[in-house]
């Protein structure tokens, strides 16, 4: 084939990130086309507008990221989005993505829309092996023995719990913490069926307790971005950090190794299930018919077993397909891979949520958690309302 | 002043002008003919219109009602440029920019004339106005008198009609406004060109006009020779505004005297025996008399009528030498010899020349 | 002859055509972007537009749920007080140093620089500029405590309480530069023998400065203020970069929501209600300036 | 005659009373250097000076630190080793997801922003202003008002719009749209600088150049233009300073081969890898602001008269 | 004048003052001494130091050199508000956000002059000036003379022992201006304080001062009373200087002829009998004569010698009527009665009063 140029864009900067792309883009090249990449640093919230506007200001890029969910919903609606049917239906998708939830986020009106790339679960726990040491307590098994842990910590000048700042930090720990504190079903009530009255129940205000723990273990963790909060526990400022399976990543690039300089706990090492957000990438109407070809070159490369594998395992996150050989994974990542063979799995609140509503939860969240005036109480109230009003 | 000429025997023909800004109105209805070659000064206080009329006349305002003719042709929505007029400014408004020789060219450059005739008329008005050496340098090297001299150069290249200067010499210190005065009054003797000239200051007007409109809140008071103006002023405004210091003015009522007619006031009788008018004034009528200064003779027993009065304060001014005395109730001014010195309270006797003074009625405000 | 007078009166459009031609970009700016502009986003205020605009029409949902939301409110009062503040201490420094820099001083060229050269940078380097100097681990407050004070505590950017007046230091390093260089425009506007004059009369120079010269700069204030208070209804890259309006939601700022709600929460009618409000602040600021500045009996010369 | 022999005999006359006069102050006041009021003033000049430095030197300093010393010491510590790999880092090797070209690159692409936004602007800004002193017209200030209120506009309020606009006339993602996004926004300020200047200028040399027969276009080019080199002055300082700086037009109305140095700036600060490399993005902070700092520097003595020219009247 | 008076016969004195801007030497060596109650005027070009003078006196400007004494009073290095002088500025320099009544107190109040005091003190003032019904009003609310009299008042209320003003009248317009020359007279008679006045305006000059000091680049040339500086010049600057239009200017040389000295120029003798001083004029020496406009009579058979001369230039100026004639190679310039009109181009016969005339050295230009 002509090689032809396809600008991706996405808003995968860190240093793990980075590493992953490149993968993608190795596997794109390698198909006689040419992967232009189109990073933007400092997270969805900054890509995404610009990407959004250049779609819909009729200078559309080749490819893009988004969360995978409801992000691009509108831009589908308006026709200003590729669809993949054809190529999903080609490549057997159905059959070979997992789990199937996946998809199905990318479908609209029976139409394939998008192609995701990994699983994100945003329900881990990473703690510092050798800030425990220090501090003279065993490393903790779950969250209890981990908030049990905390005046050690903070004895010892360590900061139990590293919080960012970004609002999304606070938000991603608090559902966190309700899967691993109030189970699947509650999470599922709220954020699936918006169910005001659970939400405003005495379950959620466990949930806000443990939020309220986990503000005060935060305390004086001044960082913006979630990896220098990783940063913290890779150096053992902090004990651990509330984070998804990208942290991994960054372990990695510091060359710490799971069970030994880190420990993992899925679930909170309280209910082992997982949620399956992640990243999919979109494909903007293009009238150029080679860009068109190319971008289902593109769609198909990125599912490829073996770009699965490479992107994957520098990303820290799980493949989207259950045929392929992670040999090569890390402790953490296989016991992210034997949860998901389980079947405990959740979907991410990028997909059950609307933007306009997570951007409401991390208002609220962000709010709590830098504001120790602030009671779970209060916030519960506030946050009952936002669920009766999501979409 | 013929207020009946057709518009193609004057120059420049004004016809029921108006001009308002906004709701006010600075222009009432005014007519003006000028005629071919003439020198007419425009002379009023600051804000009566002058500038106004003259940047009308210029097409630089346009008017709200009425015409103005310029060579006969009615130019009233003409361009500034196609009217045949010059104009000079008080603030010379020289283009900082360029040299003398670009400032005087520049309208011909624009008006895409060949630069050999440009070269000859910017040559001509150098020399005409002895500024060849300046022609290299720009605005800033030159001293403000240079600088007023290539602004008229810039009127002279283009070959106009009419002149229009609007206070050019207002900017300058006396000796060099004394010079240039000379100066202008030569061009225009030797160009024949008709010229309106704006100024506030008398002696300008008086020196360089053939006739003086002598204009307040937009109105013309009087249209004359500048010697009538002087000696017989219209009315009151023209008699006061001409002639520095001002002429006295003395309230009273006419009287019958003996055979004649006079005039009294604060229970002096003056004999106006002799004015130019006198068999127009009726008895009992309430009047203003004006007398100038240099009319009233001090301690120089012409043999008629005197009046006692004592020296209030003495300005010697070079040349002459000021009074300002005492008399019945008034103060009044008084212009002498300048080597004649008077100590402050000495009393003199004046005697009074009523055949240059003007009566005025005290109510219209006329010359009787 | 009047009516031959009306026969040479040429077209009123077409006089000063050249003028009226070459305002066209203007006179298209001013209302196409700036009144079409405001007409469209006021328009789709008042729907439930979300990624894309749409017109379903929702009355004043978005005005309602943006009143209800604490981090609106929030914003509204910081930049209320950041407003206030800024705009007191711009103006309070600038003219100080103005006022300085006027009394015959020697290197008054370096000092300008000195005070200037941060208006030369932009928002977001001036954030992150002071993000760092003002972060507790490396910046002041563990210099000083390095130094022996170890109790000392200066940590604005991560104390939601003092938050805005660590943007607030930041701002002001930013922005006084060009108000002082206003000012000293002003003050060397200022007719000499006034000072003179009061010399003679024997003020002390600091009431000549409070109760004459300050009086008889107002031409010059009116236009800082103007200048300073756009800015501040639209400062957002600052807070962005130096704490993204953190801590939590403590030092938000509406330019901040509108920019968030439209493209990050993909609701762009929340965002449009929001600019509106911030329009109608605009209008409340400019309308009585305006008055004052192009009203009626406005003065000459 | 008299008075010519007292005024020939006075300076014997001062010879004899000398002694008696020469008592007392004579000359020039002392003014000691180290008078309270010189220590006041600058004092106050030397603190305030401080404080608008600091920032400068803590970013140079750090940006010639190595990570290891920045780690360990105070960021207001000298460096004990200078190193320029920050800045070769900066310039030409720190990534952006896969782009490892650092700073060169947005460089040349805010050049190619920046001067055709800046000519284009002020020559839209300068006509404007021109037109709004000296040939107003009716509704030119109408307009102008309109314009005025639009610089209170927040910039994200009017990017849909233009967004929209652009597309519709099929310019979007062009430079051109880019420039035409710049002079809109330049132009309320600009305009209102260049009216008060033009305004001030003496109106008698405008209506000179009418009688002269120049036109619109002749006296805008050959009379006013020549005048106004210190406006000319302030607004390239102002554009440039503005349009160099610019992050969300330049983000939004670009796409990644062409995005200016600011873009690039924020991609590499805010792509941290591991821990922030302070040193690589204080080197490149005072890269990107590189071109308007030196623009000040040469310029400043010009910003300030025209800012008293322009902005201070009218 | 009395120079070797001791200091405290003196209100103001001046020793061997100098000052420099920079490099620029502006005052050089400058001696003064000014009497108690007199009014002096300072008069010069623009540009000379009148008005660095002036700061020095008040103190708003420190001497390089020399030294200034105030009432006897050794204030060189005193601040201006202790040295019991008022200044005046051309600019009026009101505050202007404050009313007529605020401006003229504020001084008082910076004092803390008890209230009751100030009152007075400002009534007494706005009496003097006849500003009482402008007290309420702000500055932009009053005409030009309203201002300059509001300005005069604040140094009024001060009591201070010496006046100082810098050309406090230049900014009126020339109606305005002779009016409150007037009262400025009228002022300095009453209150019989010293009085320092500097301006570029002849005519104020001597109508209103004691003494002139003519200053040229930092230097005084002549320090006189106005007849003095008026019918003897020192130099030739001063004769040019003062009188307008200027005095008419002969280069030539001394030469005897038959038992009296003569002096010739362009081939043409002029009779030097009856010069004040023609004893000490030798033969053969190059000089220049000087004769002003006003003593050269018109056609007026006096007897004496008479030249021919043609009119180039008539200039009516109301009272009198300036005529530029030709004479020899000279142009001359003549003032006669403005009732007596002559036509371009008639001859007519001069006769010279040399009684009055100045002759001066041709190198030193001094009179001789
Ligand atoms: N553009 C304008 N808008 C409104 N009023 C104006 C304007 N120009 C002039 N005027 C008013 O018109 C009147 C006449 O002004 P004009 O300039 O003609 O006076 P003038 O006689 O030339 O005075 P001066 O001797 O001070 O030059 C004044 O009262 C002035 O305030
Ligand atoms: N601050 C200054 N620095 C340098 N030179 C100065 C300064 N002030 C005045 N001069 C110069 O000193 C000389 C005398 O100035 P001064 O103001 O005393 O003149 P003046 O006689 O009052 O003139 P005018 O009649 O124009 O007011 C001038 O040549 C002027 O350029
Ligand atoms: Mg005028
Ligand atoms: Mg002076």
């Amino acid at each position: 084939a002509n090689a032809t140029d396809l600008e991706v864009t996405h808003w995968w900067t860190s240093g793990g990130e980075a590493a992953a792309v490149a993968e993608l883009a190795k596997a794109f090249d390698a198909t006689g086309n040419h992967w232009v990449d189109g990073a933007i640093a400092g997270s969805g919230g900054t890509a995404r507008p610009i990407m959004i506007s250049r779609i819909t200001g009729g200078d559309p890029m080749g490819a893009t990221q988004f969360n995978h969910g409801r992000q691009a919903e509108e831009l589908v609606q308006a026709g200003l989005m590729r669809d993949l049917t054809d190529v999903a239906t080609a490549e057997h998708w159905k059959d070979i993505i997992r789990p199937s939830s996946l998809l199905d986020s990318c479908t609209i009106d029976g139409k394939i829309y998008c192609a995701p790339v990994n699983i994100h679960s945003w329900q881990w726990l990473w703690l510092s092996n050798a800030a425990f040491k220090k501090a003279g307590v065993a490393v903790p098994k779950n969250w209890d023995e981990f908030v049990a842990s905390a005046p050690a910590l903070e004895k010892a000048g360590i900061i139990p719990l590293a919080v960012g700042g970004q609002p999304w930090q606070a938000t991603g720990a608090f559902d966190v913490l309700m899967v691993a504190v109030a189970g699947k079903d509650v999470f599922n009530k709220v954020f699936k069926d918006k169910d005001a009255t659970v939400a405003a129940g005495p379950e959620i205000a466990k949930v806000f307790k443990a939020a309220d723990d986990a503000r005060k273990m935060s305390k004086g963790s001044n960082v913006q971005d979630w990896n220098q909060a990783t940063n913290l526990v890779i150096t053992g400022k902090a004990g651990g950090q509330i984070m998804g399976d990208w942290a991994q990543g960054e372990f990695q690039v510091a060359k710490q190794v799971a069970g030994k300089d880190y420990t993992c706990l899925p679930g909170l090492g309280v209910n082992e299930i997982i949620s399956t957000g992640g990243d999919a990438f979109y494909f903007p109407l293009l009238k150029d018919e080679e860009k068109s070809k190319a971008q289902a070159v593109l769609a198909k490369t990125l599912l490829d077993p073996k770009t699965q594998v490479a992107f994957n395992l520098k990303k820290g996150s799980l493949p989207v397909r259950a045929d392929v050989d992670l040999a090569a994974a890390n402790d953490c990542m296989k016991k992210g891979l034997d949860i998901l063979a389980k079947g405990n799995v959740i979907q991410g609140t990028d997909q059950l949520l609307s933007a306009d509503s997570q951007k409401q939860k991390e208002d609220l969240f962000s709010e709590f958690f830098a504001n120790p005036s602030m009671t779970p109480e209060d916030a519960q109230k506030r946050f009952a309302k936002i669920i009766a009003s999501a979409d | 002043m013929n207020m009946n000429s057709t518009v193609s025997n004057a120059s420049v023909s004004i016809k029921d002008l108006s001009l308002n800004f906004g709701s006010v109105s600075v222009l009432k209805d005014l007519n003006l003919d000028i005629n071919d070659g003439e020198f007419l000064v425009l002379l009023g206080s600051s804000g009566c219109g002058k500038s106004t009329l003259l940047n009308c006349i210029a097409g630089l305002l346009d008017a709200s009602e009425g015409q103005i003719f310029i060579k006969g042709k009615n130019v009233t929505w003409e361009e500034p440029k196609d009217r045949g007029i010059g104009m000079v400014f008080q603030s010379y408004a020289l283009y900082p920019q360029m040299t003398v020789e670009k400032n005087l060219s520049f309208g011909l450059r624009v008006a895409k004339v060949p630069q050999a005739e440009i070269d000859k008329r910017v040559a001509r008005a150098a020399e005409i106005l002895q500024i060849q050496p300046l022609l290299k340098r720009k605005p800033a090297e030159l001293s403000g008198g240079q600088r007023q001299r290539v602004a008229i150069g810039r009127a002279l290249v283009r070959d106009v009609d009419v002149f229009l200067f609007d206070e050019p010499l207002s900017n300058l210190d006396a000796k060099l406004r004394s010079e240039l005065r000379v100066e202008i009054k030569r061009l225009h003797q030797s160009l024949e060109n008709t010229m309106i000239y704006v100024t506030h200051d008398q002696i300008e007007a008086l020196t360089l006009a053939d006739r003086i409109a002598i204009m307040k809140s937009g109105i013309i008071q009087q249209l004359d020779d500048p010697t009538t103006i002087y000696n017989r002023p219209r009315n009151l405004f023209v008699a006061g505004f001409i002639g520095s210091p001002s002429m006295n003015f003395l309230r009273g009522e006419l009287i019958q005297s003996g055979d004649g007619i006079a005039f009294r006031a604060n229970g002096v009788n003056f004999s106006l025996a002799g004015y130019d008018a006198s068999e127009t004034l009726q008895p009992g009528r309430k009047v203003v008399l004006g007398v100038r200064p240099e009319h009233i003779k001090v301690n120089e027993n012409t043999g008629g009528e005197e009046h006692d009065a004592t020296v209030d304060i003495e300005e010697p001014m070079g040349a002459d030498n000021l009074l300002w005395l005492k008399h019945a109730g008034h103060t009044m001014s008084v212009r002498v010899n300048g080597a004649r010195r008077f100590s402050v309270g000495a009393k003199v006797k004046l005697s009074f020349d009523m055949t240059v003074a003007s009566v005025f009625d005290a109510e219209s405000e006329l010359r009787l | 002859m009047t009516g031959q007078a009306q026969a040479g009166r040429p077209n009123k459009l077409l006089r000063n055509l050249n003028a009226k031609i070459a305002s066209i970009p203007m006179i298209l700016t001013a209302l196409v972007i700036f009144v079409g502009g405001t007409f469209w986003t006021v328009f789709y205020s008042f729907t439930n537009s979300k990624l894309l605009p749409r017109l379903s029409f929702v009355g004043i949902d978005q005005y309602e749920r943006l009143w209800a939301a604490p981090r609106w409110v929030t914003a509204i009062e910081n930049l209320a007080l950041y407003g206030i503040l800024s705009l007191i201490f711009s103006l309070v420094i600038g003219f100080l140093l103005a006022a300085l820099m006027d009394q015959k001083i020697r290197f008054e060229n370096t000092f300008r620089t000195i005070f200037l050269y941060p208006f030369a940078l932009s928002f977001i380097v001036t954030g992150l500029v002071w993000q760092w100097i003002l972060n507790p681990e490396f910046g002041v407050q563990s210099v000083v405590r390095s130094l022996g004070w170890t109790s000392f505590t200066f940590n604005p950017l991560y104390t939601p309480e003092i938050v805005i007046y660590g943007i607030l230091i930041a701002a002001l390093w930013q922005g006084t530069g060009l108000v002082m260089c206003l000012m000293l425009a002003g003050l060397r506007g200022i007719d000499e023998d006034i000072w003179k004059a009061a010399r003679v009369d024997g003020i002390p120079m600091w009431k000549t400065y409070l109760l004459i010269v300050i009086p008889m700069m107002r031409p010059v204030f009116i236009t800082t203020i103007v200048i300073i208070a756009s800015g501040i209804v639209k400062v957002y890259d600052l807070v962005v970069a130096q704490t993204s309006g953190g801590p939590g939601i403590s030092s938000e700022v509406p330019a901040k929501y509108v920019y968030d709600y439209m493209f990050q929460a993909q609701n762009l009618g929340q965002g449009f209600a929001a600019s509106t409000m911030m329009l109608v602040t605009v209008a409340i600021i400019i309308v009585p300036w305006a008055y004052l500045e192009f009203g009626g009996g406005r003065k000459r010369g | 005659m008299a008075n010519i022999e007292t005024l020939n005999t006075t300076a014997a006359g001062i010879d004899a009373v000398a002694p008696r006069l020469g008592e007392g102050p004579r000359g020039q006041k002392p003014r000691r250097a180290l008078s309270a009021r010189n220590i006041m003033l600058y004092g106050t000049l030397g603190v305030a000076a401080l404080y608008y430095l600091l920032p400068l030197y803590v970013m140079v300093v750090t940006s010639l630190k190595g990570m290891p010393e920045i780690r360990l010491g105070n960021i207001f510590s000298p460096p004990m080793e200078i190193t320029f790999e920050p800045w070769v880092k900066a310039w030409a090797e720190a990534c952006t997801g896969l782009n490892c070209d650092g700073l060169s690159r947005g460089f040349w692409n805010s050049v190619r922003i920046t001067v055709p936004s800046v000519i284009i602007s002020i020559a839209i800004a300068s006509v404007n202003g021109y037109a709004l002193a000296n040939w107003r017209f009716k509704g030119s200030e109408l307009f102008f008002s309109i314009l005025i209120i639009g610089a209170f506009i927040p910039y994200q309020v009017m990017i849909y719009p233009i967004v929209i606009i652009l597309r519709e006339i099929g310019i979007y993602g062009t430079l051109t749209g880019l420039v035409i996004v710049h002079s809109i926004f330049g132009m309320p300020i600009l305009t209102l600088l260049f009216r008060n200047y033009f305004v001030s200028l003496p109106e008698e040399l405008f209506k000179a150049a009418r009688v002269d027969g120049a036109g619109f276009w002749q006296i805008f080019l050959q009379i006013m233009l020549p005048m106004s080199l210190p406006i000319f002055v302030v607004a390239m300082i102002l554009q440039v300073t503005g349009i160099w700086n610019d992050f969300l037009f330049g983000v939004v109305f670009t796409r990644p081969d062409t995005y200016p140095m600011t873009v690039q700036l924020n991609n590499i600060v805010n792509s941290v890898q591991g821990v922030k490399e302070y040193n690589v993005n204080m080197a490149a902070t005072i890269l990107t602001g590189l071109v308007p700092l030196i623009v000040y520097f040469v310029s400043g003595r010009l910003f300030v008269r025209g800012i008293a020219a322009g902005a201070v009247k009218g």
